[in-house]
């Protein structure tokens, strides 16, 4: 069990570092400087998180990990994040995009783990949510300013949701892992979380006068290890510092 | 005696007298003229300043550092919008200062026109460029226009506990590894000199400072600010074993001053010209946000628009 | 003598690395499969030769250093390139414009070094001259081509030349290490080659209907070990697997 | 009998007698088309099949493996070069060929459209990709259209070396550290199906391989094929000490040949239909660089033009 703890403690960990690193390379590039603040914002909220998560996850694993080992010493396949927080940000419209497909996940999916049987995740629930729910309001908004504002607004967002959808499918994948911890009460389940999902991006997207896409297809693997080709790229920038000097202290 | 003189006259007193200007109080063209240059070259240096130090966000070597500096870039984003709103209240409009920034027109604080090629830059930039502003930024808190005032000291606070973080970090590397304390000391030698520039070239040679130590906009002289952060540095640099680079460096018993060798005035014009390695950089980095951004701020007002037009129907249908 | 000779090996040997680096990243994206093939070969040149210089720093630093050891495991302020070869590569008039103005150096420069008083330097300039050579005429051809090709073309190189010209007199700035090369006979006199160059430099241009830029302040620093913010993150990249796992060998 | 039905069917008995079709000799229509589309969509695979392994260039981790890898995707460029080349002897327009990939319209090998997340992947394309590849190839070299079956004999020798050098960075992570073990196992196990799909749907359904067989353009069967590759690859994963993901897999002392678990079709047929990780990044990155290099082309055309004016007015002045 501890094992199957593990794993899913680093799926909601890497979920939250890879997206934060992601969101942090905005930093500096915004485009307006109120809207460069709000997007530190949720980078800094995620990273937040993904440090309790990977504190958890240095406890369970033992043989004194920590929260930097965890994040600096794990190599692609190693990593467990969903795939669509990998993929390289794009313009504004496919970042927003993929904030409000992640966000409204994320937000159901915390609200269940508020009720967690286990303590540190349930801890990281309470104090995440507040934030979790912030952060849906807000991409959420900008989808509907986004797809009700201009022509080139509307038409970029409406590819940036179409070319993001095979990519999320994944969060509502349930393996093993996430049926032994619901089994245990301690994961979510992402199936009745599925079905809360369409439903509030179908609204947003109506008021947003966007089209829901259709696939027949979603990509998936990363929640196993077996990322796109984008990951590595992002490790080896993140990653370097600490393996050129493994010992030093930071 | 014109009328406006009298005006200037009175103004004068007032400000002797330690008081507040207001916005909508009257003020001197020039006075105005002055504020707005100066406060819009602070804002724009806050934005352009965060581009050296989010070099490195991505690739900070722990996640406790990742977050901080982060935030640290963020307070900076907040530093420029309090302080543009400070420059609209003298009836600056926002988009003519930041079109300035981006054609070349509006300056800068140069010291963002170097490097950052390694993570111990990031220390040297809030112990030395933090600590360099705050000794410049501080009387700025006492400055006669109000809003200006009290923008700086929600800045001054932020900046010396950027400060204090910036020092934190260079000490880690400095009773780190060899490696660690070399990359420390590597960064000092290339911070050192170009932090003293921050404070502007010798009295003897600053035009415009007389005035606006007249009005109270500035308190102290260039000289004056730059010998008391060498006094204060120094120790800092000796408690953490490290060499400051200057062999002309010599503590002056009489004086109670470190007497300095002379500052290279060749590089700091050139930089100022637009010669320092990231000049181009920086500003092509600001115009790609910029234009990348257009269509997002279109949508942003076309969207603002529509909402008031339907509030409106609302209302009037109610 | 044998830390300046050393020094020395590795700026040249940095020249081809980086570079070589650099070529590579437009492999499988070139503007026509053509000129995909002809540059990668540019790229093996540049990287052959790195690997010689490399092997010769390695013998020359002894403590059983490698030609991985020098490339994979030395941190930016250790690197000596010309600051022109760690520039990001642009379209592709940016990276014929750098490819023109240091080909044509790199061809005067190996031409000086056939006759290096070091039999490693003078054996690696009799290998690699002809590529160099080669190298020189393939890229003063395709400035002509653009310069002389389309008003689109034309503009985009002239934009390239002005935007490299701050970073090309590095390529000619003499500092202790070249002075004791050069009374040694090791190394090159760069103010000779300076004057060939701009002889060459300007009759091409002018044959590509170009202008010669003016500039009154050069960039430098690359040869001691100061650059610019990109060359950390083309060594976060290069390096990292070899930094991931120090100990094995690939 | 039509002239045509005639022709057509000493066409066959030419081909037949192992004689090699030439560009300016007759052929019918439709083997004419069916090589066009093998021919340009080889090339297709060619170019596309660059990027996985580009993918892995700027990050070799050694000098040598970072020139042995830059050479082998520079070869495949040259590939698919040949190959452009032999379909324009057919009368196919290269620039067509070009926009039908572009477009999505053309196809490509399907292997190229999985991820090569880790080093290992580099090793495993060249050992397993490469040998279907050949596996698929070798038969090619004795085609019945000279120029393809040229270009083939050139392209199956390099393709070889690949594969040695595939097998070989396979081979260094296998006998090398645990952690370099379980990369190279970690690759098998994803490449491992996907390259038995390479041989097509087995021979019960593909329609055209029939009319293929007969006209010398294909001299085996997928079955056959595939099987060989099986045959001849499982033991050199044996001698690594990897172990095949196929739980069904078992030597058959009478048929002399291993017996394999059912391919999993539906991923077969749901990567061709587009919905691999990759196809999309694969398309966008050969139109980015199609687009990004049209004033370089529109360039050196105008330039040829030019030149030509030149000579032209020269040569009819002297």
């Amino acid at each position: 069990m501890q094992n199957e703890l593990l794993q899913y403690t680093l799926r909601l960990g890497d979920n939250a570092l890879i997206l934060g690193q992601r969101l942090a390379e905005w930093c500096g590039h915004g485009p307006i400087l109120e809207q460069d603040i709000a997007l530190s914002n949720i980078a800094l909220d995620q990273l937040g998180q993904a440090r309790m998560l990977m504190q958890y996850a240095a406890e369970l694993k033992g043989s004194e990990s920590t929260e930097d080992k965890m994040a600096f010493f794990r190599d692609v396949t190693e990593y467990n994040n969903l795939l669509l927080l990998e993929l390289e940000n794009g313009d504004w419209g496919k970042t927003i995009a993929r904030q409000f497909l992640f966000d409204t996940y994320n937000y159901f999916l915390y609200t269940e783990l508020l009720n967690s049987k286990d303590d540190h995740i349930r801890a990281v629930a309470q104090k995440a949510i507040k934030e979790i729910t912030y952060h849906a309001q807000w991409s959420a908004e900008w989808v509907i300013r986004l797809g009700d504002g201009t022509e080139e607004s509307h038409e970029r967002i409406q590819n940036a949701i179409n070319d993001l959808w095979e990519w999320s499918g994944e969060m509502f994948t349930m393996d093993a892992i996430d049926e032994a911890m619901l089994k245990a009460g301690i994961g979510a389940d992402l199936n009745k979380i599925k079905a809360d999902w369409h439903e509030k991006v179908s609204m947003i997207l109506d008021m947003a006068t966007l089209e829901k896409p259709e696939a027949d297809w979603f990509q998936s693997g990363g929640k196993q290890g077996e990322h796109t080709e984008y990951l590595g790229f992002l490790l080896a920038e993140m990653q370097h510092l600490p393996r050129m000097y493994p010992e030093a202290s930071w | 005696m014109t009328k406006e003189m009298n005006l200037e006259e009175r103004f004068q007193q007032y400000v002797d007298a330690e008081n507040k200007v207001e916005p909508k109080d009257w003020m001197p063209e020039k006075y105005r003229k002055t504020l707005i240059r100066q406060i819009s070259q602070h804002a724009h240096s806050e934005v352009v300043g965060m581009l050296p130090e989010a070099n490195w966000i991505t690739r900070a070597p722990s996640l406790r550092r990742k977050v901080a500096l982060l935030a640290k870039v963020q307070d900076e984003a907040g530093h420029g919008l309090y302080l543009y709103s400070a420059a609209e209240t003298l009836a600056a409009d926002r988009m003519d200062m930041v079109e300035d920034l981006l054609s070349g027109k509006a300056k800068y604080s140069s010291i963002f026109n170097y490097p950052t090629p390694t993570w111990a830059d990031i220390g040297a930039i809030g112990w030395l460029v933090d600590g360099a502003a705050i000794a410049n930024q501080v009387m700025l808190c006492r400055t006669s226009y109000g809003p200006y005032a009290r923008a700086m000291v929600k800045i001054c606070k932020e900046e010396s506990f950027h400060q204090r973080q910036g020092y934190e970090i260079t000490m880690t590397l400095a009773q780190g590894s060899p490696v660690q304390k070399q990359m420390a000391q590597d960064a000092l030698n290339r911070w050192w000199w170009p932090s003293l520039m921050m404070f502007g070239p010798t009295d003897d040679a600053s035009p415009n400072s007389a005035q606006s130590m007249k009005w109270k906009i500035k308190r102290k002289s260039n000289d004056e600010l730059r010998q008391e952060f060498i006094d204060k540095t120094v120790p800092q640099a000796e408690f953490l074993g490290l060499t400051i680079p200057d062999k002309d460096l010599k503590w002056n018993e009489e004086t109670g001053h470190y007497e300095h060798g002379e500052i290279d005035w060749e590089e700091f014009y050139n930089v100022i010209k637009g010669n320092g390695k990231c000049n181009k950089q920086r500003l092509i980095a600001r115009n790609k946000a910029h234009d990348d951004g257009a269509w997002v701020r279109e949508a942003a007002n076309a969207y603002a628009e529509k909402e008031a037009e339907r509030r409106k129907k609302k209302s009037s249908a109610a």
